[in-house]
């Protein structure tokens, strides 16, 4: 049945906005209820265009229940950092990509570990709920390299799975693996390597058809596009310090996203990366 | 004033009462005794409906308490009953324990109740001790609590069930001076009991159920202590052994 | 609802069903991926249970003991040390903070941790019930042993410990059906048992009801399997002609 | 080990509402649990089939799913039953309540059973009704009866709030561990937290050890 | 064989034995009464040292018990003792509960255990029902069970704390029976208990302590029966309650 996000918002004067709590840059928390990020700051911007009058309430969502809570009617829209990809497009609608992570690989720079393969018989780590899980399970069938996977249940647990030793590699988004490790006790200690495993566009996440809802936030990201306030925020939180240690990520704008910026799209994961 | 003709009662395939029919004139004290298993208990709580019945018929008062229509309640607020193991309510207070049924049951005013309750409680003897928990009495204490309790009510007939059975020797005298100074009054009362002192003192009539709840004797306490050479070989049998030690 | 059985057919790479709905080899299926969760989610829960059984009754009988105020206390402090945080702070203590304090933690499986993790915590319950189990039992029979000469390992080892385990099947069968649920937090740190399946396979089929239903049957399963097991030890070791009243509890 | 991250101010920015969060769930479970739950023990305790079978069936069930499993289900599955979402929080007290239920329910039914045939049969002969019965004499002493369990099970369920996380909820644990990996020292996080329930826990538990002996010296 | 010197034991600050002494010689049975909660049973727990005492000194059959260093089960294996519960243990059958601690405390082979408890087990009267567990046997049948097994021990002494009064009181006279017989063939005997009828027939000498475990009379039989006279107003008073009924 089609769903009218716009009016129910406007019905209820307030709009449930889906955020993470610790995938920065994108999406994070400064504790006391208050949340930040690209992501979040983007849709604030968005949702001040489109329902001014509209309290916003944060909720947060983990990796394995934001796309359930978006189709139930418990989050309007989600701010977080979801991978676009066909299968979940089937349940949920995305806006338009706003931001292009590549799947990598985080290890400790004394390991020595630089690329997928020397990961034979090694632990991996990533976290519960995720497209990295699949992309893992695919990637070891493909390449015959073995590794044991561990998981964590947010990415914070992944990457303590990394730093205490349980596992020699983290294997997730490379803005989260740069956010995590900026934000660790000893950033100079780890180093994100190797090939990349897979492209994937990012983007906001709306409930399944409703096409006023989908149109009033597209227009929004692509007027920003054009006007280049979206160049600024990304700037902002990519490349300059960030808090709530004011250190910076220091993740430069890819060529695909400057693709994207130019020419806007909602493509899922899957046109970007050839059939293996 | 209680009639019980012909009740049998099964506990699944167990017989525990077997064609029993008892009379009580108003006034009577009959003495219950038996060995343990019988259906002493089962057949004084079959008085006021504790247990159903399957077979039979009791009137209790022009009461029949085995029609399924009768009011039970009402006929238990005139029927009082006093328990082996006292039955005190132990998170009420002694004067608490002797009002609550009044209030509730009878619909008497907390005043009222109080003051017949207390009554009843000097009675026992034990007006000192009102404002304590049954916990903190001595079991003989508390079953003359209990006793002050069911006489509160204003009962008709009185029923026992082994009221000194689970005392201390030393307290058993001070119950069962209550109760004879109760039947002295000419309360109506059935006991089921094997003080056999008090049956000799009070006792109107004595009655002997053996196990599977078959009434053997049903005499007058004269018959049943002075003539032994009458009475069944079980009931000898019994009697030699409560009264050889 | 239409529900849509057909997901446990589905092979977990390509999504396309699988005939038979069993996989072969590293191909599997949701329904094998099932079946291999709930053998984690069996084997935690079944070496959770030993360690607890054999710790808790160490220490449940260590808090009986008379004349012994030092290991009473020891005892004491080990039940209020393990029951008093949640078993999920638990688990992430010894899965990220013990490997840090005491190394040679950090080479052991997380499997031996996880079952070390609730195999701890629920001999604190065990070691509570032990303890109740003894004291239910009147005093007397404590003296009666004495008094026929047993040495204290005797009249705990001929008097004590068989009655008291026989009247703490009822507590203990809840607690064995506990220690099953409980296992569901293993997937905190990675154990790929019931609930991490759930998670797991519930966001990339989007088909959470059906996963969940799965699931939870499995769960029904493993519990009403452990409470017949128990009601044959029960019936087994059932004295004849003893009665015993036990009042039930919480607990989970 | 550096412990000197946690000042007053990353408690109270980050822990302090999931330690209000994690109480309220706590006192609002406990309370709905008991009253659902002597509801369900009075329905098991009925002898009516068509009462019995239904409680027996509810409380079974849910005794034999782990609280994770029920947090996912109603999280999943109460917005599309009434139609409208609700927020993680409110699925959690909803889901506690109806999880403890099936838990007080059988220490209710262990407490209504453990008083003394004799009592009803005092009651009744005193000529009360069933609802006199129960309310006057019955439940007032089951509850005494069970009032330390009852706070045993009150320990655990504060204990269960924990595994909130997987709707995340912000209870206790769940501040803890933002402060922790938001600031960098995700162990020490894990420590505070452990000593934190454990203090509350213990102090609660050494109330439920006075309370017993109180108990037990009335009785 | 038994001697009891000024010993005094508290719980915390309560003193429940107050400086006793007594002396039982090979072949006394010595009968010991008392309100309830006076010390009786503590007293005869300490004799085999299942209560330790503060002050004082036991010895029993030439062993000082009271001394930490005595080994304490192999003196408790040379007393019998029999307990106001039975305390039988319920999880083995009568012939086990009889050979258990000959076994395990005596070495003794299980064939020769066997032989030596269903001699005992005959002499009671329950030959019969050595396959039975204890939970299938009447309270009077448990009570001789429990008498056969301290017996098998082949005890010096035999203690017995209250054995009839948890008994039905068609059961008490099995029981006494048994220890009557005891009694005549010359075992010596402390026991605790309320029953008159008993001591009368068979102790040699009758002790009875106080609340607050002072022992206020200490003399033979008839002395304690025939001459009330003598006896302090405590012990006069208590006589009388419980011959009262
Ligand atoms: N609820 C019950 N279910 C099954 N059998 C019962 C029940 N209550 C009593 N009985 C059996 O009914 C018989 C009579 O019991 P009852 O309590 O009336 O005996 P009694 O004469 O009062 O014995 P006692 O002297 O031990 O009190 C006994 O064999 C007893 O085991
Ligand atoms: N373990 C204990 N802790 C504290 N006080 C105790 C303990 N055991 C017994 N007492 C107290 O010691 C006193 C003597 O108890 P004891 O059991 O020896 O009395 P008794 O004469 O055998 O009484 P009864 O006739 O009731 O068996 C009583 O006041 C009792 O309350
Ligand atoms: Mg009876
Ligand atoms: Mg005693």
């Amino acid at each position: 049945q089609a769903t009218d996000t716009l009016a129910k918002v406007k019905a209820q004067g307030k709009i449930v906005m889906g955020v993470r709590e610790s995938s920065a840059p994108l999406s994070f928390t400064l504790g006391d209820g208050k949340f930040t990020g690209y992501h979040v700051e983007l849709c604030e911007r968005i949702i001040k265009a489109i329902a001014p009058a509209a309290k916003i309430e944060y909720t947060p969502v983990t990796s394995a229940n934001r796309i359930p809570l978006v189709q139930n009617g418990t989050v309007d829209i989600e701010c977080g950092s979801t991978t676009n990809n066909a299968a979940r497009q089937k349940d949920v609608t995305f806006a338009l990509t706003t931001y292009v992570t590549e799947v990598r690989t985080a290890v400790k720079k004394s390991s020595g570990i630089s690329s997928i393969a020397q990961l034979n018989g090694r632990s991996v780590a990533t976290t519960t709920g995720t497209t990295s899980v699949a992309l893992l399970r695919k990637n070891e069938r493909a390449t015959g390299v073995d590794f044991k996977e561990v998981y964590g249940k947010d990415h914070a647990d992944s990457f303590l799975l990394l730093e205490s030793g349980r596992a020699d590699a983290f294997v997730m988004d490379d803005n989260i693996l740069a956010g995590l490790i900026a934000g660790s006790k000893t950033p100079g200690d780890y180093a994100i390597v190797g090939e990349t495993l897979n492209v994937e566009p990012i983007a906001i996440m709306i409930r399944k058809d409703d096409p006023a809802m989908k149109k009033a936030v597209d227009d929004q990201i692509r007027g920003m596009m054009k006007s280049g306030d979206l160049d600024k925020l990304y700037t902002k939180w990519f490349m300059q310090p960030i808090p709530p240690k004011n250190t910076s990520v220091n993740l430069a704008m890819g060529s695909v996203m400057k693709g994207l910026i130019a020419n806007p799209a909602d493509k899922p994961a899957e046109d970007y990366n050839a059939k293996k | 004033m209680i009639e019980i003709n012909n009740i049998s009662k099964w506990y699944g395939p167990v017989q525990v009462l077997t064609d029993c029919s008892v009379k009580i004139n108003k006034g009577d004290v009959v003495v219950v005794c038996g060995p343990s298993g019988s259906g002493k208990s089962t057949l004084i709580k079959t008085v006021n409906a504790l247990e159903p019945v399957q077979k039979g018929e009791i009137i209790v008062d022009g009461t029949v308490v085995t029609d399924p229509k009768t009011d039970l309640p009402k006929v238990r607020s005139r029927v009082g009953m006093v328990f082996q193991h006292f039955e005190l309510f132990p998170h009420l207070s002694v004067t608490e324990n002797l009002t609550i049924a009044q209030i509730k049951v009878l619909g008497r005013s907390p005043d009222e109740a109080k003051t017949r309750g207390l009554k009843m409680l000097d009675r026992v003897g034990l007006m000192a001790h009102k404002d304590k928990f049954p916990g903190q009495l001595s079991g003989g204490q508390q079953q003359r609590v209990a006793i002050a309790r069911a006489l509160s009510m204003d009962p008709v007939v009185m029923l026992f069930d082994e009221p000194t059975s689970a005392l201390d020797p030393e307290m058993v005298g001070e119950v069962l001076d209550v109760m004879v100074t109760l039947a002295k009054e000419g309360m109506t009362m059935m006991v089921v009991t094997h003080e056999m002192g008090f049956a000799r003192k009070v006792a109107s009539r004595v009655i002997f159920i053996d196990v599977g709840g078959k009434i053997l004797e049903d005499c007058s306490k004269d018959e049943f202590f002075s003539h032994p050479e009458n009475r069944q070989a079980r009931t000898k049998d019994f009697l030699n052994k409560i009264l050889q030690h | 609802m239409a529900l849509d059985w057909q997901v446990f057919c589905l092979d977990t790479l390509d999504k396309e069903p699988v005939k038979g709905c069993f996989g072969s080899g590293k191909d599997i299926t949701y329904l094998d991926w099932l079946l291999q969760a709930w053998g984690q989610t069996v084997i935690v829960a079944a070496g959770a249970l030993i360690v607890a059984l054999v710790v808790g009754s160490i220490i449940g009988v260590m808090r009986t003991l008379p004349d012994s105020p030092i290991l009473t206390r020891v005892g004491n402090w080990w039940v209020e040390l393990f029951r008093n945080i949640p078993l999920l702070v638990q688990i992430f203590l010894w899965y990220h903070v013990m490997p840090f304090i005491i190394p040679a933690f950090a080479g052991m499986p997380k499997l031996a941790l996880v079952i070390m993790g609730l195999g701890l915590f629920t001999s604190a319950r065990i070691a509570e019930q032990v303890r109740a189990g003894i004291q239910a039992l009147p005093r007397g029979q404590r003296y009666a042993g004495m008094a026929m000469g047993f040495t204290t390992a005797q009249y705990y080892r001929y008097v004590l410990l068989p009655m008291a385990y026989r009247i703490i099947i009822p507590p203990l069968t809840s607690e064995s059906m506990n220690i099953f649920k409980n296992s569901s937090v293993a997937f905190a740190v990675s154990v790929t048992e019931l609930t991490f399946f759930a998670q797991q396979a519930g966001e990339e089929t989007s088909k959470g009801i059906e996963i969940y239903m799965g699931v939870t049957a499995l769960y029904i399963i493993s519990a009403f399997t452990i409470n017949r097991i128990m009601a044959f030890i029960e019936k087994r070791a059932r004295v004849p002609g003893f009665v015993s009243n036990t009042t039930g509890g919480g607990g989970h | 080990m550096d412990f000197s991250f946690f000042t007053w101010e990353v408690f109270r920015a980050f822990v302090l509402h999931g330690l209000y969060f994690s109480l309220a769930l706590t006192a609002v479970a406990t309370l709905g649990g008991i009253v659902f739950g002597t509801l369900l023990a009075l329905m098991r305790l009925s002898g009516i089939k068509l009462l019995v079978l239904p409680a027996t069936i509810y409380v079974n069930g849910m005794r034999s799913i782990p609280l994770l499993m029920v947090l996912l289900w109603f999280f999943l599955l109460v917005p599309i039953v009434i139609g409208r979402p609700i927020g993680a929080e409110w699925s959690a007290v909803i889901t506690f309540i109806a999880f403890e239920a099936a838990y007080f329910s059988e220490i209710m039914r262990a407490g209504i059973q453990s008083i003394a045939r004799g009592q009803v049969f005092a009651g009744q002969a005193l000529g009360m009704t069933y609802g006199q019965n129960m309310r006057l004499v019955i439940l007032p002493q089951a509850f005494r009866n069970m009032i330390p369990i009852l706070l045993t099970q009150t320990i655990i369920l504060f204990q269960d709030t924990s595994l909130v996380y997987i709707i995340t909820a912000n209870d206790l644990l769940h501040g803890f561990s933002t402060a922790g990996s938001n600031l960098s020292h995700p162990r020490e996080a894990y420590i505070l937290a452990a000593v934190f329930y454990f203090v509350i826990c213990f102090s609660l538990s050494w109330i439920v050890k006075r309370v017993q002996m109180k108990v037990a010296i009335i009785r």
